[in-house]
């Protein structure tokens, strides 16, 4: 049900104008704006905050679902920032919002309060100037401390990655924090988290990826037949395709782990810590980014290069978020000094605790 | 084009005891059994443990009471499967029975097929191999030439099947036999058996592999009678049968597992200051085990839902074996350690050497990696 | 079967002192040429540049001085190549004049074509670009529909040519045009034309590639008359002379050294700490890059003894396409940066990202990597 | 002609029974005495000390057919060794001879003169124990010296390599030194030198690979059409033939490098240091071994696994060849360390400086 209606809407209202458009510097008001009409914006609110309530299962299936279509613009970073504030009792306010990657240093705030200033310079954020507000996390007596600042008057600079998604470097310079709110959650919440919505969004660009490079593969003919009847083309759609269902799997069963470990906002069940499936699904996603667009595009030949052509949103992106909120190297490490750690004995056995 | 679609399955929570279960058993008894003969897995072929796996209940588990079967579900005999496999048990006395035979019985055998053996199977006393190979048929099982003539008594077999997995030391074969050899189709006129080895007119000939081991076998019917009743399902439904039969192989924990043991010592050789590329590469590894599991207990789960993820099971299929094809390789990347079976080897390099030369065949198991790649690519809906 | 054979071939001694004069030249000219924009290699465009590589007697290096070549020899070009290449410097306004066009016009032209054109190509003053693909046509070049039909004055020229790189800034086309609808044979009635580029009745369309740059064209004649002198070659004959100008193209340096800039500001941006792995890693790519340039080497010299090294070249091409295909992704495995282009990123960070973005159209250039493997398993005997 | 004279004497002698026969541990004599008698045993020797005076060109050409048909003897090791103890003024004793990989320390030699005594141990010494003569080199007043002694009574414990060749050890306790001189070559001349005979057996093995497996790709019938006409299989095979060539050019490239830094025994010029491109070529031959088996076992089918097919004796040789004398680890660190230091400007013109 949710799944068919985030796909109609993105189906219908993410055209290739509207990705066009987007990369230029727009922004797609109308599409925003259905999305919040939806309630897609606030699932993860409980009601009490006016929200749906939903879990992480259904902010997998919209986040995979906005990534598959490439939609441009912050719609997971919004249902992260919403998620925390929720956590920390506050309220969202209207309209998209953004996260700081990292906690701000217990320095940055001159003290403890709404009504306090935030002194503070953040780097590569995600529709930076684009979200209204932005969500910080802060280490405060032992708790991470979740705040809410504006980002008006905090643009130093416009940046963006490869996929010509803003990324943004805020400067807020004695800003006034709206609410700050102490939490239950891990002091790298917003780091892992976000490494688990770039996951399901690679997911859904991978699955994208599929489905363009089948279709064409069946349409575009080459030596009187086509392509997708030649041997060669079709051991590589077979890769292909194991890399998209490997990594939507994997980015499942991070949500999954999520739901467990916080079966509702400001509930951290440290017992059922999901760093384990967050961390093997941005590695499993960006290994596949770097089998997968190589033979969608090779698939595709010279028209999948062409700006015309759509392949190349899916392309950038899955190129951009492999590195975001952590590269796969980077979670790789902490899994490798994980398993390390456990030993030869103890590998298997964690692995099977986990379900 | 059909999107392959896994639903995610969580073990339930009963089968943590049974998990503990299989882990005592395992310790205690597999204590002595070294790193370099579990990195045989499921090849390692001990009839006694067999017997012993199958007195605690854990052969045909789900298969129903009345058989000797344990009617459990099919995520708690995932967990026994897992368990042995990962741990590298030698559990190949009862691996076919308990996967493909006693299914293939319960399915399409005779009341008095399975009373006579089911039950057998369950306890582990007796084994089977699989006979389709042919000398001049490897992927291409449909140009099967061994032959199954009506005679006095039931049929007379003969010809040759070849790469027949341990048939030296099986007591039955289920065997794929050309009944009808003016069917118009290639695929028609073939009949499944199940052939006592003991049979007079039958010589098995074990092949030895580049390892050293015999693993393979040749097995040569020259006129051996077996009598009516072997026939296994319809006449001349062999193809539709084999093929049904086929689909229970591809998805299980054995896709991934098969160098497990490689993994675990590796660990345990690694040095204590591993650097951070070592760490990196370690954790790829893991990313991927958990994510392959993930992936072969959804299909465990879909199975059990009643659906039929055949396509899914080829995909579990095609990255777990490339995974664990790829493991010996990974494991000389990290540690410069000689793969050798000579005296002064190490365990490790035991097992280094003996995956080393046979990982190479995971590939070619059940169908090579390029037919199964076809067969996903046509799911995709190409052809 | 073929064995390829590669007879090793060093570049001879006097061959130094020219590539001091080169090295010389580029720190000279391309003091302030950024690490990003020699990412684009062959085919950063600048005729200023084209036409000083132009009057150092570096284009055309091997041909007849009557026509301005410098007949030195193709190991003396291969070290001029190489050193641009290396560098990153943007030789694309010269490239295919000096690597395609050019040779072909002195094996099939008319004397009148040569002595009007190969001059001006030596100086770097007119520019060439090729014009085969068409929107149905894309590794099938037999498949052209593009049609000259004599004419009053020569032939008119109608259809489109697709992928045509750097149209939009060149003189001259070497197009490929149906000559003859009727030919029996998909491979017959094709013919060669060197096409001025501002014929009335031809419109160029610049074609926005996924990084942002327009670098492909899309070329559409509409009843362009050209001159009967405009036909290259024998009428008809088209197809066998592409066959041999696409051997021009196979091993050149420029196969593996596509991505070289990459490597370049990889060992700029390395830590001075680098681990064990990472140093390994490197050793790797190093090793692959020399025994490239040995494996092009040794074609060159075959290539200069008047052999046809066809298969090595295609060997040469398909091993350095994998290697500089995959130096993006290398480069990321060593150092977490991101690939972006945006006001803060490092010069590093700027060729990565268009290197990223570009690497895995190497693959598709001068025939599909699946194509060029078919030609190699060919030249193994297999068909 | 060279390369027709070995390619017909293997060809011809090296059958499947004397390779069956060689991994029990019987020593083809007849082989050996041919060879002997053919002079090949002795190509590096100069005329003065009773060998053929061949350059490292001709080794080359020796070593590669050695490789591509298994021969099994120490062929590789005894021309090593025989040049070594040329380079030392020190005439070969008859027979196969051997090589310890590493300088004995300097402790292990009761002298310096013949007559002295060695007593050290040495572990996985090729072809040890039918050998007649080990040689080994050992580091005295900063020059690397070349000794000479029996392996008689010195076999301390049998051992094999993945291909079954002999690795044994040798435990010599004050055995009498034969012969010592003083040479020109650096400490680490066996690791290198062996590293490099390594590489051409491997890339002989590789070829012998890829003849195999296109001659098998031809013959075999599946679904009615030979093997090598699915382009899957074709694909495949144009893999493994690159990975043939390229080794083919590396460790020939190595073995022109070490005769232009070694144009005669006792000479070596420190300005044509061959070890990168030895390196090179052990590195890239093993990067080869890693993909190269799996093809052609790919190929092969089910047939390709067992002993009694040809494959293996190729196959499980690139499997224990590419450890031997520095695995690829090993050989790509040292180059990686070397391009470190040189640079991003140095890489470039050190490449092409050298050739």
């Amino acid at each position: 049900m949710l799944e068919e209606t985030i796909t109609r809407l993105f189906g219908e209202k993410v055209t290739h104008d509207l990705l066009r458009s987007a990369e230029t510097g727009t922004w797609p008001a109308d599409l925003w704006r259905e999305l919040e009409e939806n309630g897609l914006t606030r699932t993860l609110v409980p009601e009490a905050l006016g929200g749906a309530a939903s879990g992480w299962g259904e902010a997998f299936v919209i986040l995979r679902a906005a990534g598959r279509h490439a939609a441009p613009l912050p719609l997971a970073e919004t249902l992260l920032a919403s998620w925390l504030l929720a956590a920390a009792g506050i309220e969202a306010p209207a309209g998209p919002l953004t996260v700081l990657a990292d906690p701000v240093p217990e320095g940055a705030l001159s003290g403890n309060r709404p009504g306090d200033r935030l002194t503070h310079r953040a780097g590569r954020v995600p529709w930076g100037a684009s979200a209204g507000h932005a969500v910080f996390t802060t280490a405060r007596g032992g708790r991470t401390h979740v705040g809410l600042v504006e980002t008006k008057g905090a643009v130093a600079a416009r940046g963006e990655n490869l996929a010509r998604e803003p990324r943004d470097e805020l400067a807020f310079d004695r800003a006034g924090v709206i609410a700050l709110g102490a939490t239950a959650l891990p002091a790298n919440v917003v780091r892992l988290l976000g490494a688990m919505i770039r996951s399901a969004q690679m997911a859904g660009a991978l699955g994208g990826l599929l489905t363009q490079s089948v279709r064409y593969a069946g349409e575009r003919v080459q030596f009187g037949r086509p392509i997708g009847k030649f041997q060669a083309i079709q051991q590589e759609l077979a890769r292909l395709a194991g890399e998209a269902a490997a990594s939507g799997v994997a980015a499942e069963s991070a949500f999954a782990a999520a739901e467990r470990a916080a079966p509702e906002p400001g509930v951290w069940i440290r017992d059922a810590d999901p760093t384990f499936e967050i961390a093997a699904a941005k590695v499993r996603a960006g290994d596949a980014a770097e089998i997968a667009p190589g033979i969608a595009h090779q698939v595709h030949g010279a028209i999948g290069f062409t700006y015309e052509h759509a392949l190349h949103f899916s392309t950038r992106r899955l190129w951009s978020w492999r590195g975001e909120f952590g590269t796969g190297n980077e979670w790789a490490r902490l899994l490798g000094r994980r398993a390390l750690a456990l030993g030869a004995d103890g590998l298997w056995p964690d692995l099977t605790s986990r379900g | 084009m059909n999107e392959f679609k896994f639903d995610l399955c969580r073990l339930p929570q009963e089968t943590k005891a049974l998990r503990d279960e299989v882990r005592a058993f395992l310790a205690e008894h597999l204590r002595d059994y070294p790193p370099s003969l579990r990195a045989y897995t499921w090849t390692g072929y001990d009839r006694e443990f067999s017997r012993k796996v199958g007195s605690r209940g854990w052969i045909g588990m789900t298969w129903p009471r009345q058989y000797g079967g344990g009617e459990r579900s099919a995520f708690e005999r995932y967990v026994v499967l897992e368990e042995m496999l990962a741990a590298g048990a030698p559990v190949g006395a009862h691996w076919v029975g308990d996967r493909q035979s006693g299914p293939l019985l319960l399915r399409f055998g005779t009341e008095a097929q399975r009373r006579n053996l089911i039950p057998r199977i369950c306890r582990g006393e007796i084994t089977f191999c699989i006979g389709m190979s042919e000398p001049d048929s490897g992927s291409d099982l449909a140009s099967i030439r061994a032959r199954a003539t009506k005679a006095e008594g039931g049929f007379r077999l003969s010809g040759t099947k070849l790469w027949t997995s341990g048939a030296h030391s099986c007591d039955f074969m289920i065997g794929l036999f050309r009944t009808d050899p003016d069917a118009p189709d290639r695929h028609a006129g073939l009949s499944q058996f199940i052939v006592d080895l003991r049979t007079p007119g039958i010589t098995i000939r074990p092949i030895r592999d580049l390892a050293g081991d015999e693993h393979f076998c040749e097995v040569i019917f020259e006129d051996a009678l077996v009598p009516a009743d072997a026939l296994v399902g319809q006449e001349g439904e062999g193809w539709n049968q084999v093929i049904a039969e086929l689909a229970f192989e591809r998805s299980g924990p054995e896709r991934y597992l098969s160098c497990h043991p490689l993994l675990v010592e590796l660990l345990r050789a690694m040095p204590g200051d591993a650097d951070d590329g070592a760490a990196a590469a370690i954790g790829r590894q893991v990313a991927h085990l958990a994510t392959l599991r993930t992936m072969s207990l959804a299909v465990a789960g879909l199975l059990e839902a009643g659906r039929n993820p055949l396509m899914e099971a080829c995909v579990v299929k095609d990255l777990g074996g490339v995974f664990e094809q790829a493991m010996p390789a990974f494991a000389q990347s990290l540690l410069d350690l000689e793969p050798r079976f000579d005296a002064g080897a190490s365990e490790y390099q035991r097992a280094l050497a003996l995956l080393v030369q046979i990982a190479p065949s995971f590939s070619l198991r059940g169908g090579t990696r390029e037919i199964l790649r076809i067969i996903i690519a046509r799911g995709l809906g190409l052809r």
